[in-house]
């Protein structure tokens, strides 16, 4: 019964009652969906402890049997402990924590996440190859656009905005307004089948 | 009784179901459905092939969503390919960036590894979760790709920047790619930068193409019936409020 | 140049992440364990004081009903215990049936109802004939249980192609501005704050 | 191996390198190079503009380390813009950062504009779960939050009293990275009817056009462009309108080298096709 019967029941009634809560104008339904969606919040807070304890796991199994990277692993481990018992001690406003918050973390996400100015340019390098007239309609567009953004595009041609705009405001609008109404039935078809319990997937099959 | 504005919402809803329930009804019966072939479908296998012949690994993740619809498109995805590799003896590493999303995947590469027999070789340890921060989630998947030798890179799901990141990282390890997304904004990234790439829905199908019961073929043969519902009602509406006719658009808003 | 051990510590995390574009090395290898250790350790820490405030500090208040979600959490760790395993299929379901439905709600409302609404457009210039025939185009795009197309069917699907790759092709380039201020960013701080060599 | 194979497969770190000298030469020496304000940055200004005085709105920098790049000018350049208009500000946080960012910004502004903590502006704490957060705000801001993000208790800040519901905010300001502007257009603009309006990277310009279109977002400011074509709109130039000059050059690297990979291509099969006959 807790295998399947129970979890069943419980995904289709919470399910449900938010999807009651959502179409029809009847306020029990509303505050019960209201509640859901609170409750919803605190246990996705408990996960967080799962994933740190993956971490725990699989690093403090490399540091037990120094496998190759097991220095990194040692390492994680110490700042995970110590970041964790500094937050809790301190909370989330304490200096240490937010000056390790400053200057170790916001420097290595940002730089991170810049790379992908690289990256974009290599894959447009690579990728943008005019071998069929999809291909050249993907890679003009691409270029117009680009230029139409800086102002050295604004030189070369003083319309090159206009173009861009023009090119973001109507076949960009309608070619993505496809993939979002697409996108968007695809999860109803899923999410429908999940809350009938005819997705069963994440359970893994449910082990049956 | 009903909200505002939530008539065609129940109207079209209405459509789904029924649609769901005559398609899904006749393919009980015919088990016969043309699909349309999506290239980066058949790929996943030749990928995985791939990887065995080497003897090398299988990354795959289902992006940063918590529980919504891309989210259990890769689960769908997630549960052929774990299968795949459990029955060729390959490594199959799962990274995920939500904590809530990882006991789920660690649950579906152990039952696919029973379903097939091979209770011995599931390792836990090559499910992983990584962050929910998406640079230090990208950072660790870097980290994998470099050190555990990912010739193929499968992410099924909701992904943001990192589409793009992960992706031309894989590329140049040498992985063979297999992307999706419903994400507009990052579809285009996974088009350009990944060998094959399913296109806002198909990631919805893929899911059936590898896994199909009459359940699935049934929503997937419900959502095409809905595209023509989107495609009257677009056009029907248009040509209407053409002629100063905004009865289709005042449905639309009751 | 900056006398600040922090800005220091900033500028050393910065480049040690741009050693990556060389090549992979133990100095990026040392960054990414700190990195994943680190902001794990923010999500425990945001997560404790999200279920302290939000539910703990209620219930002690009084309010009941929030033993319910903080059951259901500390189920979520039944997984551990093979003989309670199943037991944490049941917060998983939870949260698994109220994400569906909120998913539900948003696609239809946002990305269903909304953008059909606005496809329907007065056919009275070539810009919304071409929205409105664009659309069309790349919704029918994505049929899957139809066999190949011939004849009007497929010149519609050609269209609907093309409309893809423009939006794709034009959604890339305008995309590349945004990543290019990442660098500058970056670039800004170690050429501002660290080395002083601009203003 | 022809100049053709070699321009047809050029190491990436070449184009690395070209486009990190670029960033650095731009910055050191700026041209100032000609930029147009687009219809999207000038709808944002004129939400903003037409805030009647002491306007409540909410602030939401839903962003992190990784973009602050291109959305802190947008959100520091429209924050300047509300003050001088006299608006009162609801800083919300759907992202572990946003209290930095709420913080960074009227630490910087405040004083200028003679913003008192609690009478003109407040700053809430961060909510995990975005969804349920907005959601939340939505049907009961009230008891969505007790105290502010120092842990005060909100009832005895002035600007509070006046929050009742959400109908008394006249404008959400979101400037994210992800979904939280699409979870306002959803679960505030759309039950709830406020304006939802603010910025985003490049990225997202073309994926919310149709929102923009459709009425339920009213214009957003793209990327550090859109930060720039601000700074232009009130007057103040930033570190956005300097950072043009530098896109510009890297737009300029990118498509040459988008040409040359062309090019080689070209010459190759051409050769090749030759070759055969």
């Amino acid at each position: 019964m807790f295998r399947k019967e129970i979890p069943l029941t419980i995904t289709f009634v919470s399910g449900v009652i938010l999807v009651f809560a959502w179409l029809l104008k009847v306020p029990v339904l509303k505050q019960a969906s209201a509640e859901l969606v609170r409750w919803n919040v605190v246990v996705s807070a408990f996960a967080a402890g799962l994933g740190g304890a993956n971490l725990l796991r699989i690093h403090y199994k490399r540091v037990n049997t120094r496998k190759e990277t097991w220095v990194y692993s040692l390492i994680l481990l110490v700042a995970l402990v110590c970041f964790v018992t500094l937050g809790i001690s301190t909370g989330l406003n304490g200096k240490t924590y937010r000056y390790v918050w400053t200057n170790l973390l916001t420097p290595l996400s940002a730089t991170t996440f810049s790379l992908n100015a690289f990256w974009i340019s290599s894959a447009a390098y690579r990728a943008f190859r005019i071998k069929t007239g999809e291909a050249a309609a993907l890679a003009v567009a691409a270029v117009l656009v680009m230029l139409g953004r800086v102002g050295i595009g604004e030189i070369i041609y003083a319309k090159m905005p206009a173009i861009a705009d023009w090119i973001i405001a109507v076949p960009n609008t309608a070619g993505m307004r496809g993939v979002t109404i697409g996108g968007a039935l695809g999860a109803v078809s899923v999410c429908f089948r999940v809350v009938l319990g005819l997705e069963r997937s994440h359970f893994g099959g449910l082990g049956e | 009784m009903l909200e505002a504005g939530k008539l065609f919402a129940v109207l079209f809803l209405g459509a789904f179901v029924i649609a769901y329930w005559v398609s899904s009804a006749q393919y009980k019966k015919t088990n016969k459905v043309p699909f349309r072939p999506l290239a980066a479908v058949e790929a996943i296998d030749e990928a995985i092939g791939r990887a065995t012949e080497m003897g090398k690994t299988v990354h795959f993740t289902c992006g940063r969503g918590t529980f919504d619809g891309q989210t259990f498109a890769g689960l769908d995805v997630l549960r052929y390919v774990a299968r795949q590799t459990a029955l060729r003896d390959t490594t199959l590493i799962v990274t995920n960036h939500r904590a809530q999303v990882h006991p789920v995947t660690e649950e579906i590469v152990r039952s696919a590894h029973l379903e097939v027999g091979k209770a011995d070789t599931y390792k836990p340890d090559n499910v992983r979760f990584i962050s929910e921060e998406q640079q230090a989630y990208v950072q660790g998947v870097y980290g994998i790709f470099e050190r555990e030798g990912v010739v193929a890179n499968i992410m099924i799901g909701w992904f943001f920047a990192e589409a793009l990141q992960l992706a031309e990282v894989a590329h140049w390890v040498g992985a063979v790619q297999i992307a999706g997304t419903t994400d507009p904004a990052q579809v285009p990234f996974l088009a350009v930068a990944c060998d094959y790439s399913l296109i806002g829905e198909e990631i919805y199908a893929a899911g059936t193409y590898l896994n199909p019961d009459h359940m699935k073929v049934g929503t997937l043969m419900a959502q095409d019936v809905c595209k023509y519902i989107v495609a009257i009602v677009s056009v029907v509406g248009s040509v209407l409020i053409t002629f100063g006719n905004k009865s289709v658009l005042d449905l639309l808003k009751r | 140049m900056s006398g600040d051990f922090g800005v220091w510590l900033a500028a050393i995390a910065t480049l040690a992440v741009f050693s990556y574009l060389w090549k992979n090395n133990p100095v990026f290898t040392l960054a990414e364990h700190l990195f994943v250790a680190l902001t794990t350790g923010h999500l425990i820490v945001t997560a404790y004081f999200n279920i302290k405030e939000m539910a703990i500090t209620p219930l002690i208040k009084g309010s009941v009903l929030w033993i319910v979600p903080i059951v259901l959490g500390i189920l979520l760790y039944a997984r551990f215990w093979k003989n309670l395993a199943l037991y944490s299929r049941m917060p998983i379901a939870f949260l698994v049936g109220v994400g569906a439905s909120l998913s539900v709600q948003g696609q239809v409302d946002a990305s269903l109802v909304r953008q059909v609404t606005s496809t329907i457009l007065p056919l009275n210039n070539i810009n919304n004939i071409l929205v409105v025939i664009g659309t069309v185009t790349s919704v029918t795009f994505f049929f899957f249980t139809v066999k190949a197309a011939k004849g009007p069917l497929a010149s519609i699907g050609t269209i609907g192609r093309w409309m893809l790759m423009v939006a794709f092709g034009a959604a890339y380039g305008n995309t590349v501005m945004g990543r290019m201020s990442l660098i500058i960013g970056r670039f800004g701080f170690l050429m501002r704050d660290w080395l002083g060599v601009i203003k | 191996m022809t100049i053709w194979h070699k321009l047809e497969r050029i190491d990436r770190r070449i184009l690395f390198v070209l486009v990190a000298l670029s960033v650095i030469w731009a910055s050191i020496r700026p041209m100032g190079l000609p930029l147009s304000v687009s219809p999207y940055t000038q709808m944002v200004f004129d939400q903003v503009e037409k805030l009647p005085k002491d306007a409540i709105v909410i602030m939401s920098p839903s962003y992190s380390p990784g973009s602050e790049a291109e959305l802190l000018p947008q959100t520091q350049g429209v924050a300047v813009h509300a003050m001088r208009k006299g608006a009162k500000m609801l800083w919300v946080s759907l992202t572990a950062d946003a209290p930095m960012y709420a913080r960074k910004v009227m630490g910087l502004l405040a004083a200028e504009f003679k913003y008192e903590y609690g009478k003109d502006y407040i700053i809430l704490p961060y909510k995990a779960n975005e969804e349920a957060s907005v959601s939340a705000l939505g049907h009961d801001i009230r008891a969505m939050y007790k105290e502010d993000v120092d842990g005060k208790v909100l009832d005895q800040l002035p600007l509070w009293s006046r929050v009742k519901t959400i109908k008394d905010v006249s404008l959400v300001l979101d400037f994210d990275t992800g979904t939280t502007m699409l979870t306002y257009i959803r679960l505030l603009g759309a039950p709830h009817g406020v304006p939802i309006s603010g910025g985003g990277t490049g990225v997202q310009v073309p994926t919310r056009a149709p929102y923009i279109q459709g009425g339920q977002l009213q214009g957003m400011l793209g990327g550090l462009r859109g930060a720039a074509e601000y700074e232009k709109l009130i007057n103040v130039p930033g570190r956005a309108l300097a950072g043009m000059d530098a896109q510009s050059l890297t737009h300029a690297v990118v498509i040459i080298f988008i040409i040359l990979g062309n090019l080689g291509g070209w010459m190759i099969g051409k050769s090749q096709k030759g070759g055969r006959r």
